[in-house]
């Protein structure tokens, strides 16, 4: 058990450091200037330019020795200062983010939950009646091969412009005051919901494919075998292979991660909502040193903390990661 | 579940065309596989000319309908087929190939050094998330094209497969073949080998079908963020004009969504497959 | 004569598979008294696991074919699962040979007594566990071994835990399926005995014992019934068998018996050459003719059941011409 | 896991509710988009190439407003100005004006704007190469001395582009911070103050003491929402649902939706949009075959604009003259004649001709053009990928070239690539707009297109072509140090314009749009062809046109 965390533990730290690196690297060894970019904004007067620019590269650091920038890099790291964002000079590359990521978790952590627990549902629930699973599998396949983006514009066209039911863009309506008043958080779930449903739906399919297959393995397994020979009710014995069956779906849960925030990426481009994926994607196209190499980090340290948490839930619910130690269950 | 030719190769290739979900897997998978290898020769049209008149529905002259500028959405979407095809290939291979290798030494060596060294590697890569660092990765190279595509989404999309196929690997040791031989009667050593190779295979073929789909949702993914190919056409980009060329709003149905429902298809269809083996390959499955 | 638990008659079960049926328990005939433990030995493949599967968990692709098979006068192969289930546990009740993952590896045991007991109306409150306990002690587990994960339990642990939790309804009769094949000596023998104990405690009635391990059966059954390829073979008093064993298989079976005992590797018969037929739609005739070495033309009719003394059958047709004087064991041990 | 269905009903409850959820203050607020592009994040008008649209007036002013379609000025903070000698120009300051935070405006802070960049790198700095001083006369009082050779045309833009600062605040601030400063809450002069900002937006508030509210009226509004709407499509669709008053994106397919969304545009039909910028193709002359003028010009005739603009833009854009000029203040020096002398028109035959008869020819038979030396030519078009329009218009240009033999892709490199290629020079072809959008005087386009700043590593500063041309150089810098009232300065002009379309550097193809979609759900009496109450511009820099005016005309709709 301390050895199992333990390990984990040690992976995180090595993918951190690794991912900090790579994170620190990628846009250095690549082509373009920031500041140029940042500059070629400016359609001003004559001349003037450079010297601009050489107080702006000495105030970024950009001019200084690679090595003394991957150093810096982790000093600034640690007092949580991630530079200034160029595209949207001069923000701190933290408040940008701070502001941003509010909208990510909203938008993720529901859909992640409750499309995992319906999913499971759901599943379990055609794995153990072939009928039913005629027809919902096929469905659950659907849900699961459409990509995010496309998925997103199917709704936004049916549900937003047909049937101009909902928004489809933005978090919330451009006349609201941010704040804790019921106008303002109906709002908020006016707009949230489109975003929300094909998050929720797209993953859906996949946890509910993933519980179809492991209820029907479980229920084939011995004990399931053995409890149907004492009499055990088939209700008990579903209830047995579901509990066996969600094991495999909650470390599913941390290795889709990544995937589905690359998927909320895509729909919030699409709705464009505000959040990480969008900011990520627009500090890239305007080569945002700073912005990208946060966002990415935060998106690492998200998925990592995320990760870890399963771990530590994982080991309580599945004993056999506690008494003896293993590595894949 | 009975006797020794039942773990044959032929008797599971026997059931693989027998199985329905394989059977209409692979229909669509073909029809469509064949409309990006004819599609190019039939279209009327090339895919990047003015065919016609803007916003045209679909018709005998435009089959998808045209573009807001006139374009012949059923041209580009073939043409678009053919590089997602391509790029489900190469990478899904490459994917597939690295996965295996990392997994079987892994499995092979498992407990030793090796394996957890690999393991070690295999875990870093697994939880980083992969599109963000595809993106990174995408949008600082100055000139993308199909292939390094495919590569990059390869070679960061082995991860679970080299986890899968690792315990893969251990856990055949102990095979169900030892209950079964009790009433199959055939030498076990036989059994074994057949039940492994045959196993390995399937499942190899199985895991390749995965990496195919992935690559290609990973590939459109790309496209649609605008850091695809910056040569050509592919779906994602035809997706992504529809987008950005209103076709939503408009009204464009057949621009903004016929593509992706194609590829949803297409996806959908390898996943019928796969779980039609899966129950060939897996008795259990298919008792149920 | 006294009442029999369980009547077996020309009982029938096939593996239906695609290709066609796998005649794996083909026209059985016994009987199981009260009090008696009947040991049930043959090579692998010879349908006595099929047998304890027919009897308690059919389960596709294994079907019904014909016969009966009457426990306590009712034939339950013509009960409904739900009449049936009624049964299980209180009636008939099975410890499986897959003892090591009998158990959801995600619930105490504890838990799974009592989700188990109350499926039979049976509220599991201290004083049911007070009696399980009791038991847990009679085959000296530790009681706290019910506040375990089965992965906390060894083998033999786990082995003995199912002993205790399939008879906790004291059932009228046991199937103790290979229950020795995956232990160890020691553990085989204490785990037999285990049986014997719990049968003359009276918390077991009668118990078929199934193994393809004839030393075993020496010590714990009273009458041993022979099977082979799906066939019945021979039936009768322990030591009639092991002393005068009328059947050419079973004289194979005891012959290959140096001494008692001794751990069998599954699939090695050292007496006669060749495996067991492939099951798959075989045909008429005595199934063991490819291998006999007294086969005549006869066998190639399927031989009938006949009786030697009131509680000794066999089906052979030569066993009169081959057998008829008793010898010692292990004649022919060299019969290679 | 029942209570889980529980909360699963209940958002879905709610958002029922949710669908009938109002949003108040829309009846006072207008909604706007297209000057806003990221989180807005900066107000400092020192930097205002990355100002948040509306720190420049909306909240800090400028001396004069300047309205294009009249080509007049509008005295704004200044109440006149005048050149009293040619070296000395005098500005008369309005009185009783306030910055926000109650310190009164005066004299001091015009001469506090210049000084700041006398002694600092501000982007206007260079003004003190051609002014000598600049000194406060009286409370409302300023002269402007200048050098010798006043930079007459330069000045005419200063006069409504300089952001006039509150010298009280300014003059605390360490210089250092002049270029790195947010600026969180500005104080300025204007009509507008902020009142809170997003993810995606800023929002105003209306300065109700603003000194303008008796003298021009009092803008509408009470708060301006300006949002970053990510894409035109999205645009579309909140205009579509009135969501958006004004949009100030390029939208696909506006024509065809206009009058059954009931969309307000500057014409009522094509081109639909008022020019705000020339689009230029811009040939690399140091590059082959493209140092060669005859070959550049061929290019141009075998463009066909037209195309583009009807199949691109469905003619919300019209073709671009010959000299690529536009709007009053540069029309009045176009020259008829030195356009129909020097200038193209699209004809393949006439380019063909051309090449033919300049030595560009098949040489090796592999159907494409060679140079005069028979090496194969192929060119790269280039534009920023994403930027749909102009990836459509290269694809026309190239298939052009390709009608007249001329082997030329287009390519699509992400914009900091694009920015990378165009300024290193390693381009062949781009087509760009970033310095030609109109203004009082065609000084700032002539000395965008065709600059001396060529000899950098780097070229930054337009003239892309890195065409050079001393002569040319020589002409724009002596128009800019004439006067309108100069009697030379046609000459001076059509010399000029004469020497771009000699030598063709960069081809103009079409003018941009001032895209502007209005919609009357919320404020009607907007600014258009027939009723030109204002400039429908909120772009960052460009309000000085007209935007506050649109405001103070603006009508609640009933």
């Amino acid at each position: 058990m301390k050895k199992y965390l333990g390990k984990k533990i040690f992976i995180y730290l090595i993918t951190f450091f690794f991912a900090v690196t790579i994170d620190w690297a990628i846009p250095r060894f690549m082509p373009g200037d920031p500041i140029q970019i940042l500059l070629s904004r400016f359609q001003g007067m004559e001349g003037g330019r450079e010297i601009i620019e050489a107080q702006i590269t000495a105030s970024f650091g950009l001019d200084r020795p690679l090595l003394e920038q991957y150093f810096n890099f982790w000093g600034s790291l640690f007092k949580g200062d991630l530079g200034i964002s160029i595209y949207t000079f001069p923000k701190p590359v933290m408040e940008v983010i701070n502001e941003a990521i509010i909208f990510d978790i909203l938008l993720l952590v529901p859909s992640i939950l409750l499309s995992w627990i319906v999913g499971n549902k759901l599943g379990a629930f055609s794995g153990v009646n072939k009928k039913a699973d005629k027809y919902t599998m096929p469905f659950f396949y659907f849900l699961t091969s459409s990509p995010y983006f496309w998925f997103a514009v199917v709704v936004v066209f049916f549900f937003g412009v047909q049937l101009p039911w909902f928004p489809i863009n933005s978090a919330y309506s451009s006349t609201m005051r941010p704040g804790f008043n019921l106008a303002f958080i109906l709002d908020f779930l006016h707009h949230w919901f489109l975003p929300f449903l094909t998050l929720f739906l797209v993953q859906l399919g996949g946890w509910a494919i993933g519980m179809r297959n492991m209820i029907i393995y479980e229920m084939g397994s011995n004990y399931s075998k053995y409890m149907e020979s004492l009499g055990a009710s088939e209700k008990l014995i579903r209830k047995y292979a579901f509990r066996n069956g969600v094991l495999p779906q909650v470390t599913g849960l941390a290795i889709r991660l990544g995937n589905i925030i690359a998927g909320a990426l895509t729909t919030q481009i699409v709705f464009s909502y505000p959040g990480l994926g969008y900011i990520l994607l627009k500090a890239i196209l305007n080569q945002d040193y700073f912005l990208v190499q946060g966002t990415f980090l935060f998106i690492v340290i998200f998925v990592l903390l995320a990760n870890f948490l399963v771990d530590i839930i994982y080991m309580f619910i599945d004993p056999r990661v506690r008494f003896s130690y293993s590595g894949e269950v | 579940m009975a006797k020794s030719e039942f773990w044959k190769k032929h008797e599971n290739l026997y059931f693989a065309v027998t199985n329905g979900k394989v059977i209409f897997g692979l229909i669509i998978f073909m029809s469509i596989l064949a409309l990006a290898i004819f599609g190019p020769m039939v279209a009327k049209y090339d895919y990047d000319e003015f065919a016609g008149p803007g916003y045209m529905p679909p018709s005998k002259d435009f089959w998808f309908g045209t573009t807001l500028m006139g374009k012949d959405v059923f041209t580009r979407v073939v043409y678009g087929l053919r590089s997602t095809f391509v790029v489900g290939f190469v990478g899904g291979t490459i994917a597939t190939f690295v996965g295996l290798i990392i997994g079987f030494l892994a499995g092979y060596y498992s407990g030793k050094l090796t394996d957890e060294v690999l393991m070690m590697i295999t875990n870093i890569f697994l939880v980083i998330p992969t599109l963000a660092l595809l993106i990174i990765l995408s949008a600082y190279l100055p000139y993308r094209g199909i292939l390094s595509q495919s590569v990059i989404i390869g070679l960061t999309a082995w991860t679970w497969t080299a986890r899968a196929v690792r315990s893969q690997t251990m856990s055949l040791k102990n095979q169900e073949f030892v209950n079964l031989s009790r009433i199959s009667a055939a030498p076990v050593t036989k059994i074994i080998a057949e039940d492994i190779a045959a196993n390995m295979f399937s499942y190899v073929f199985m895991v390749y079908i995965i990496q195919f789909t992935g690559t290609i949702l990973a590939a459109v993914s790309l496209e649609f963020l605008g850091l695809g190919p910056t040569q050509g056409i592919s779906l994602g980009l035809v997706m992504q004009n529809a987008v950005n060329w209103n076709a939503i709003q408009l009204g464009l149905w057949w621009w903004a969504i016929l593509p992706g429902l194609l590829l949803t298809i297409l996806i959908v269809s390898l996943y019928f497959i796969n779980t039609g083996l899966d129950e060939v390959f897996n008795p259990r499955l298919r008792e149920m | 004569m006294p009442e029999n638990v369980l009547e077996i008659k020309d009982l029938k079960a096939y593996y239906k598979i695609l290709k066609g049926d796998v005649k794996a328990l083909d026209g059985v005939t016994f009987n199981v008294r009260r009090g008696e433990i009947l040991g049930i030995a043959g090579e692998s493949g010879c349908g006595k696991s099929t047998l304890a599967s027919a009897l308690i968990l059919r389960k596709k692709p294994l079907q019904y074919i014909s016969g009966e098979a009457k426990l306590l006068g009712t034939d339950i192969m013509k009960l409904s699962e739900k009449q049936f289930k009624k049964m299980r546990l209180k009636n008939i009740s099975i410890i499986p040979q897959y003892a090591l993952d009998a158990f959801s590896p995600t619930k105490k045991i504890r838990i799974f007594i009592s989700d188990l007991v109350r499926e039979h109306g049976i509220r599991p409150n201290r004083k049911f566990f007070k009696k399980v306990e009791e038991r847990l002690d009679m085959i000296n587990l530790d009681p706290s071994a019910l506040d375990r994960y089965s992965i906390e339990l060894s083998g033999g642990m786990k082995q003995r835990m199912i002993m205790i939790i399939s008879t906790i309804l004291d059932p009228d009769f046991i199937i103790a399926d290979e229950i020795t094949s995956a232990l160890d000596v020691s553990s085989q023998r204490f785990v037999a005995n285990m049986l014997v104990k719990l049968r003359d405690e009276g918390i077991t009635g009668s118990a078929i014992f199934i193994t393809h391990d004839l030393s075993i059966l020496y010590q714990i059954a009273e009458r041993i019934m022979i099977m082979y390829a799906g066939h019945f073979a021979e039936i009768g008093p322990t030591d009639e068998i092991v002393s005068n064993p009328r059947h050419p298989y079973t004289k194979a079976l005891i012959g290959s018996l140096p001494q008692v005992g001794i751990q069998y590797k599954e699939n090695r018969l050292s007496g006669i050459k060749g495996t067991p037929p492939h099951l798959l739609n075989i045909g008429e005739g005595c199934r063991f003719r490819f291998r006999c070495p007294y086969k005549t033309s006869k066998c190639e009719e399927t031989p009938q059941r006949e009786q030697i003394t009131d509680n000794h059958f066999v089906s052979c047709w030569n066993w009169k011409e081959n057998f008829s004087d008793s010898r010692p064991s292990g004649g022919e041990k060299d019969g290679e | 896991m029942k209570i889980h269905w529980k909360v699963l009903l209940g958002v879905l409850l709610v958002l029922l509710v949710s669908t009938m959820a109002f949003s108040y203050e829309r009846d006072e607020t207008l909604v706007y988009g297209g000057g806003l592009w990221g989180a807005p994040a900066n107000w400092n008008p020192l930097t205002p190439w990355a100002e948040v649209a509306g720190t420049g007036g909306l909240v800090y002013e400028y001396l004069f407003h300047y309205y294009p379609l009249k080509d007049e000025y509008q005295p704004w903070l200044a109440e006149k100005g005048e050149w009293v000698t040619p070296k000395v120009y005098e500005l008369e300051l309005r009185k009783g004006i306030k910055w926000t935070d109650g310190k009164s405006f005066t004299a001091e802070d015009v001469v506090f704007t210049f000084e700041v960049a006398r002694n600092n790198a501000l982007h206007y700095s260079n003004v003190w190469t051609w002014i000598t001083s600049v000194e406060a006369l009286s409370p409302t009082k300023v002269r402007v001395t200048f050098g010798d050779s006043p930079h007459y045309q330069e000045w005419k833009v200063i006069l409504y582009d300089l952001r006039i600062l509150p010298k009280h605040i300014w003059s605390e601030m360490s210089p250092d911070e002049y270029l790195t400063t947010a600026n969180k809450n500005p104080v300025g002069t204007g009509p507008y103050m902020s009142e809170s900002t997003g993810q995606d937006r800023m929002v105003w508030v209306r300065n109700d003491d603003w000194w303008g509210n008796d003298i021009f009226g009092q803008p509408k509004p009470k708060y301006l929402v300006n949002l970053v709407v990510n894409g035109n499509n999205v645009a579309l669709g909140m205009l579509m649902k009135r969501e958006l008053d004004l949009s100030n994106y390029f939208i696909p397919g506006v024509p065809k939706i206009k009058d059954a969304f009931g969309l307000t545009t500057w014409f009522k039909d094509a081109p639909y949009m008022l020019p705000e910028n020339v689009a230029l193709l811009f040939l690399n002359t140091t590059k082959g075959a493209m140092k060669d003028e005859s070959f550049r010009r061929a290019l141009a005739f075998a463009i066909d604009p037209d195309m583009i603009a009807e199949r691109v833009f469905e003619n919300q854009v019209k073709v671009a003259n010959p000299a690529g000029l536009l709007g009053e203040g540069w029309m009045k020096y176009y020259d008829e004649e030195v356009a129909n002398e020097y200038g193209f028109s699209y004809n393949p035959e006439t380019a063909a001709k051309m090449l033919d008869e300049n030595g560009f020819v098949d040489a090796d038979g592999d159907g494409w053009r060679d140079d005069k030396a028979g090496n194969a030519m192929k060119f790269e078009i280039i534009v920023p990928n994403g930027w749909t329009d102009w990836m459509e218009s290269i694809k026309i240009i190239a298939n052009n070239f390709k009608a007249i033999g001329i082997n030329a892709v287009p390519s699509f490199p992400d914009y900091s690539i694009y920015m990378d290629k165009i300024q290193d020079g390693t381009f062949d072809m781009c087509i760009n707009n970033f310095g030609s959008s109109r203004s009082t005087t065609p000084f700032t386009y002539w000395n965008w297109v065709a600059n001396d700043e060529i000899d950098g590593e780097i070229v930054t500063d337009g003239n892309y072509s890195r065409y050079n041309d001393a002569e040319l150089f020589t002409l724009i810098d002596e128009f800019n140090v004439m006067q309108d009232s100069n009697n030379g300065i046609m000459e001076k002009t059509s010399e000029i314009q004469a020497k771009l379309l000699q030598a063709m550097p960069s081809i103009p193809l079409w003018y941009n749009g001032l895209w502007a979609q209005m919609t009357s759900g919320v404020w009607t009496n907007w600014t258009t062809e027939n009723n030109p109450t204002g400039y429908p511009c909120s772009w960052a820099g460009k309000m000085q046109f007209g935007f506050v005016e649109t405001l103070i005309k603006l009508e609640p709709a009933q």
